[in-house]
């Protein structure tokens, strides 16, 4: 039998009238993965919060190896074993530093010398980076890489750190499946080695390829424990809803007149030609592996960046945008992935971060007219299902998932010509993502619209055509109906060349 | 050609002017009367700014006598900093004089303007105007040496006529120092309304003043007397029915020469006197107005004992043209 | 618990304007002729100018900016009113048309220098500050410019001070009392309620919040981040040559002077402006408060005849007592997700 | 394209030196007696005590503070030294001890208030700069301190400032020439080399830059940053005492005038350091270079005979075009993904 490593009863915690954790028991056994689940907004976060000593709990007891565990910083929790990723990926590194030091920043903070090798510090990095498999320059500095590989630096460190009790908070969810198998890997490896683990996702892929149980929580209660194999996924899926999610599978419709070509494009001097056509009434989605270029054509679709070489047309006239303001005058929308760099205003509330791109329609000579931003909010909040008290509570108090549902609805809540959407499901519920797939889908006549995700899972869930990037070309084309997922698969890993003639 | 050694070949003499403030009329005005002599003089004249970083300006002396100059104008400055490296200069065989602060060196004349008889000769016209028995208004930032100087008079007229009730003192060098101390008369006037006179003895001290009690509409009841004199000042004494009575000021244009002359003279082998005063004089609101005085020239032109001092002219002193 | 945080919350919200009520009320108390309107009129022309000023560096710290220059922008026009109209004997209107021209140009190659060339903010603006206190003293060689000065090339300057041009510092309006309000107060005012409206009620302001909140969220989301930046130091620059002809016009001289309390003083009314209302974030009306808060402090003390250090001193005093009772209740941190 | 994009980094790495190099070499042509050991330790000399409190600077900077204060601690240090030794006649260690100890308090207050209160960095070291100007003027009611000086309480000061003093600020070490090399000089070095080792070479150093660049990606990954950030305010506070303890010993008085230009000038070297070998961060090497800069600056332009107006002139002209070849060529940004 596992020992218990890590024992949580009767917590409570609460944010203002707001209580968040209502009487949690919890157990994490040594060896074994546990995975909780639950909707955007349950507490799963902050229960991790608690845990890793972010937040004291109002009421409740927490023991390590049975003896009472309250740590007051993460650096407490730290020193006793407990290791944590933290859902955010701006939480995990510090992107003036070169990758070295970040990998080593935990270490730092304990070591008892005073002086520092440069040297030594790469050669320890070098090490860890090597056991992870990432590849990287440890001299480069972290500002220059992208969500990803952030997202890896942050993993490795904790992994390596030998930690009793590791807890991962949405670890996958910017990272595409080649990278998430490389962490499923290694976490095997922890796990054989006797460490507790406590995983969060809501990616169905990622549960049933690593959880030994899972556990439910549903409005900040543990609403189900699920331990016997095979596990029950929709169980858990069940109890964390409160209700049965039922499959609707996707029936793909028919394209409308055509909305933006994209001509011979190649993203660097040199790189693959793309062509692509998007039509009123159809949902795109573009999959492929990490670093395929995924991004970057989105960010070329918005006016980020230049292409080396070919064009593009917008309802027929050329497209040609210099900056975002351009493209969404143009009738582009784009919500881009990361959203805690790239879309959250955390000083405003969720009225104000919904309505940004579109205060002009909310206003007369420049005055706003703040009932209509409000009264447009909350129409969203209603038909996305954002879990908040009210339109006006500041979008730092929201949970990750709730964010990502405001930065969706941005782009959703005005008519436009084309909407791309990079990633638009990180961190949201499986409840969540339907609803807001279903209303992408729902209004997607008066639109052509593309979606970047690097899950296949999304792609299929939400697609009317399936378009595969792999090393920028364009390596597959499929018609959302009775996939073969063998060939999908080889054409993103880009395992066979042959395909591409097809 | 008639001058003695060095002067006889003035081009090769170089001498330095190491100056602790800078910043303000006084001042632009001193240099432009050192700028004068030492041209009259024909010499090499260098300018060391300190801008009132006093360990700076002790660095400068040492750098003039790494420059070799054979004499040394020291212009304002603080005893404690500037003792030591007078006295270096006067070890390297340099010729010093002190504008303004005591280096307490025999080897090195004063050249005073008497910031205490600017203040007494201020408050001796405002006795004469106003009788013995006033509600007083003072201006006073301590610390600042020559304000601490021109205090002592006040002090001493205070003791002396018991009937002068200082009401209020204020006084703050915030940049702009005019503007600062409007705020702060405007106040002082505001909780004190019976003043009449105001005693403010540094002439940005007075223009303060004077916009507050015009502000204040108290310019009939409220007589300001102050020290310093420049071209604006004459202008806003000389406004219709202004407040500003008189003021004491000694020019600081020949302050400056003179303390050139007087560091010539102690290169050419002569002794200008321990301490070389330039006396100050009185102008009265009365004396511009019928004088129909304008600005600095006319005041030069009109008033003799201010636009020269007949202090440290030996024979054969070359003269700025007068 | 409930009652308790209500009790928080109003703490927050109200605790600064009470401290001032209570302020008010002490001095009225205490300090013979500090309660009345002529009294009151005049803190606000005490602190118009460096209202003017703060209501600027509000504008770059809404798009989480700062600009160290203003100080010397403002000492500046004041230089450059009194040489257009004593030197080159201009009229008024030419002046301030002048001044206003050279604030706006230095806020935009602030802006320039921050936007396009990526100079820091305190950088830049520390940069220009040095380069305007030189500028300022070359053509006068460092002198105060007022009407018979000698001029370098010779002779003397003729030009005056026009009356039109003294009134912006000088006239007072009738208000109930005769000649009680100062146009310096009204532009004060004025410029307040102007940059109130433009940064809470338009969609303009409520960009720039955006902006200084998540730059690069704000330009993903289509707005003019690097316009909006330029437009908030431009801001600055006109409001500080705005101050600077007021200055001009209340003291009648062009008076050379650094500027640096200008600039100190402006800035702890813009921050203490966080404190009001519980803002936390740069706000105008909260500027307005701090810029008249200092006023009111310093007004009293000097009525109650406390000398100049002891006001320094209550200065930091009060503010730092007000903003760690603000921010320490409040407990509010820059956004986390997450 | 390769070869030019070196050449670019070749100038942001080195084009600062050669800037400095560049001007050295001018002054040396055209500004008689520039060049010279001694001229050398003058500039050194001269901007040693700034210098030092831009150490302290930096090390906030670091963290991603600032510390406005800095300026008034260190004339508070002197005119608590002068405090110590001539009104309490204490012996000089005692007063150096007695500064360096309200260094540290100040930064340790400093440091609370951002850390505990949340009150922002740029607010909370204002208000202590406020504070710190009026107390250091209440013992004696505003009037320098020296020897014999009337005592409030009637009475003269009898009170020296020893030898052992006035040698910190004024002796001169031998070096190849006699008397040649300044105890501020060697403490400016030494403790410019033991900040740079402290914040290059340390795993405390790292951690503070890593707090710098996310304080809460710090945080989590265990490292004390309440901790870090109030050490960084206390050495600046230290350093800032220094330097005051350093100018009281050069002006053997306790004057309160001096120190007015401290703080800025600290700043901009401070920033300076930002555009050094291309760091385009706060770094100690960078400030002291930076001080050094400005000082060589001053120097050259005032034997030039250069009227005190051009100075700040040139001292801005230069900054910027130096920072603005820096930022602009580098064009780097705080991070943010793709
Ligand atoms: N600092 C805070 N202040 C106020 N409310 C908060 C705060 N942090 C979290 N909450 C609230 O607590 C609830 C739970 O949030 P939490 O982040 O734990 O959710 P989660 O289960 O992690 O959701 P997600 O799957 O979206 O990450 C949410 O309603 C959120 O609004
Ligand atoms: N601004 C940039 N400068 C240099 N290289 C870049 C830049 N942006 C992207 N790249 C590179 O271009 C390639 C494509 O990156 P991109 O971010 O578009 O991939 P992606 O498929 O979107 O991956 P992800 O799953 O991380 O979103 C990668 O090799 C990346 O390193
Ligand atoms: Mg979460
Ligand atoms: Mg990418």
């Amino acid at each position: 039998m596992n020992t218990i490593v890590c024992k949580v009863s009767g917590l409570e915690k609460a944010f203002g009238p707001n209580r968040v954790l209502r009487n949690i028991d919890l157990e994490l056994p040594s060896g074994q993965v546990t995975v909780l689940m639950g909707a955007n907004g349950a507490g799963k976060s902050t229960l991790v919060k608690v845990l890793c000593g972010v937040h004291e709990p109002d009421t409740g007891q927490i023991t390590l190896f049975d003896q009472p565990f309250t740590p007051h910083s993460p650096r407490d929790a730290f020193a006793k074993g407990v290791v944590t990723v933290h859902q955010s990926i701006n939480d995990g590194v510090a992107p003036d530093l070169d990758v070295a030091s970040n990998l080593m920043i935990d270490r730092l903070t304990e070591s008892r010398g005073f002086f520092l090798s440069d040297r030594a510090l790469r050669r320890e990095a070098r090490k860890i980076a090597e056991a992870m498999q990432l590849g990287l320059d440890v001299r480069a500095p972290v500002s220059s890489l992208g969500v990803a590989d952030r997202q890896m630096i942050a993993i490795a460190r904790a992994m390596v750190r030998e930690p009793k009790v590791l807890i991962l908070d949405e670890p996958t969810s910017s990272l595409s499946a080649a990278e998430s198998e490389r962490l499923f890997t290694l976490i095997d490896r922890l796990r054989a080695t006797g460490v507790a683990i406590l995983y969060i996702s809501h990616r169905r892929s990622d549960i049933q390829r690593i959880a030994d149980r899972i556990v439910s929580m549903r409005d900040g209660r543990i609403a189900g424990v699920f331990e016997e194999t095979p596990l029950d996924y929709e169980g858990a899926v069940t109890a964390m809803l409160g209700h049965a999610m039922t499959d609707v599978p996707v029936r793909p419709t028919a394209p409308g007149a055509p909305v933006l070509h994209i001509e011979n494009l190649s993203m660097q001097p040199g790189g693959p030609a793309i062509n692509l056509t998007a039509h009123k009434n159809e949902v795109i989605a573009v999959t492929g592996l990490l670093g395929s270029g995924k991004s970057r054509l989105a960010s070329i679709l918005f006016g980020l960046e230049k292409p080396a070489i070919g064009r593009l047309t917008l309802n027929g006239a050329p497209y040609a945008p210099a900056n975002p303001a351009e493209a969404i005058r143009a009738g582009v929308h784009f919500s881009p992935k990361d959203r805690a760099s790239n879309g959250v205003v955390p000083e405003f509330d969720i009225t104000n971060n919904l309505t940004l791109p579109f205060l002009k329609n909310f206003s007369r000579l420049s005055m706003l007219g703040r009932g209509g931003q409000r009264a447009a909010t909350r129409s969203m909040i209603e038909t996305l299902g954002v879990v908040c008290q009210g339109e006006t509570d500041g979008i730092g108090t929201l949970s990750g998932g709730n964010q990502q549902k405001v930065m969706v609805g941005r782009w959703l809540s005005q008519p436009c010509a084309l909407l791309v959407l990079d990633e638009p499901f990180q961190g949201v519920d499986i409840k969540a993502r339907r609803d807001i797939g279903e209303h992408i889908r729902q209004t997607a006549g008066q639109r052509a619209t593309i979606v970047f995700v690097a899950e296949i899972d999304e792609a299929l869930e939400i697609a009317d055509r399936i378009v595969v990037l792999n090393e920028q070309a364009l390596v597959g084309e499929h018609k959302n109906e009775n996939i073969e997922l063998a060939t999908l698969m080889a054409q993103i890993s880009g395992r066979s060349e042959a395909i591409l003639g097809a | 050609a008639d001058m003695p050694a060095p002067f006889d070949n003035a081009g090769d003499v170089k001498i330095a002017l190491v100056r602790y403030l800078s910043t303000g009329d006084f001042f632009q005005a001193y240099l432009s009367g050192v700028e004068t002599q030492a041209a009259a003089l024909g010499v090499d004249l260098r300018v060391f700014d300190s801008r009132q970083d006093a360990a700076l300006q002790s660095d400068m002396v040492d750098q003039a006598i790494a420059l070799g100059v054979d004499g040394i104008v020291i212009q304002h400055g603080l005893t404690e900093s500037m003792k030591d490296a007078a006295q270096r200069a006067v070890d390297a065989g340099i010729k010093v004089v002190a504008f303004d602060v005591n280096v307490e060196n025999a080897a090195i004349p004063q050249i005073e303007q008497s910031d205490y008889l600017l203040g007494k000769l201020a408050l001796e016209q405002a006795l004469e105007d106003n009788g013995s028995t006033w509600e007083a208004g003072y201006v006073y930032v301590p610390g600042i040496a020559p304000l601490d100087r021109r205090h002592v008079a006040w002090e001493e007229v205070k003791a002396a006529n018991p009937n002068i009730v200082e009401k209020v003192v204020i006084g703050t060098l915030d940049n702009p120092i005019a503007n600062s101390n409007a705020n702060q008369a405007r106040a002082a006037l505001q909780a004190n309304p019976n003043i009449n006179v105001f005693f403010a003895p540094y002439d940005e001290f007075a223009k303060g003043v004077k916009i507050a009690v015009d502000e204040a509409g108290m310019t009939d009841q409220v007589s300001i007397y102050s020290a310093d004199v420049s071209t604006a000042d004459i202008a806003a004494m000389r406004e219709p029915g202004s407040a500003w009575k008189a003021t004491v000021a000694t020019n600081p244009a020949v302050v400056g020469e003179v303390s050139v002359r007087a560091l010539a003279m102690l290169l050419a082998g002569e002794d200008p006197g321990d301490s070389v005063i330039v006396p100050p004089t009185l102008i009265t609101q009365s004396f511009l107005n019928d004088k129909d005085i304008k600005n600095m020239g006319d005041l030069a032109a009109n008033m003799p004992q201010f636009a020269h001092a007949d202090v440290a002219t030996p024979d054969w002193m070359p003269l700025p043209a007068r | 618990m409930q009652k308790n945080s209500n009790l928080i919350h109003f703490a927050i919200r109200y605790g600064f304007l009470l401290l001032l009520a209570g302020l008010v009320l002490y001095f009225s108390i205490f300090a013979p002729g500090f309660a009345g309107p002529r009294s009151a009129v005049f803190v606000f022309q005490s602190v118009a100018i460096t209202g003017i000023l703060a209501l600027g560096v509000t504008c770059t710290l809404v798009v989480d900016g700062f600009d160290l220059s203003i100080g010397s922008v403002a000492t500046s026009a004041l230089m450059m009113s009194a040489y257009f109209m004593v030197i080159l004997e201009q009229p008024a209107w030419v002046a301030v048309l002048a001044c206003l021209a050279m604030g706006a140009f230095v806020g935009l190659v602030n802006g320039l220098l921050i936007v396009k060339m990526r100079v820091p903010d305190l950088l830049a603006t520390l940069g220009m500050m040095f380069l305007l206190i030189g500028l300022q003293r070359i053509p006068t060689e460092g002198r105060s410019i007022s009407t018979g000065m000698a001029l370098p090339g010779g002779g003397n300057a003729e030009g005056t001070f026009s009356a039109a041009f003294l009134w912006l510092g000088r006239h007072r309006f009738d208000f109930f009392l005769e000649k009680l309000i100062p146009v310096p107060v009204i532009i004060f005012v004025l410029l307040g309620v102007l940059i109130w409206i433009f940064l809470h009620l338009t969609r303009h302001g409520r960009l720039m919040y955006a902006i200084g909140s998540n730059e690069r969220a704000s330009e993903l989301a289509g707005a003019n981040v690097q316009g909006y930046k330029i437009a908030a130091y431009m801001i600055s620059g006109v409001t500080a040559s705005i101050g600077g002809i007021l200055l001009a016009a209340r003291l009648g001289r062009g008076d050379v002077a650094s500027g640096n309390n200008l600039l100190l003083d402006s800035v702890a009314a813009a921050l203490i402006g966080f404190a009001v209302l519980g803002a936390a974030k740069p706000n105008a009306f909260g500027t307005a408060v701090g810029a008249i808060f200092v006023g009111i402090l310093l007004q009293g003390l000097t009525m109650m005849n406390a000398p100049y250090y002891t006001q320094d001193f209550v200065k930091g005093a009060v503010l730092v007592v007000a903003l760690v009772f603000t921010f320490a209740l409040s407990g509010r941190k820059r956004g986390s997700g997450h």
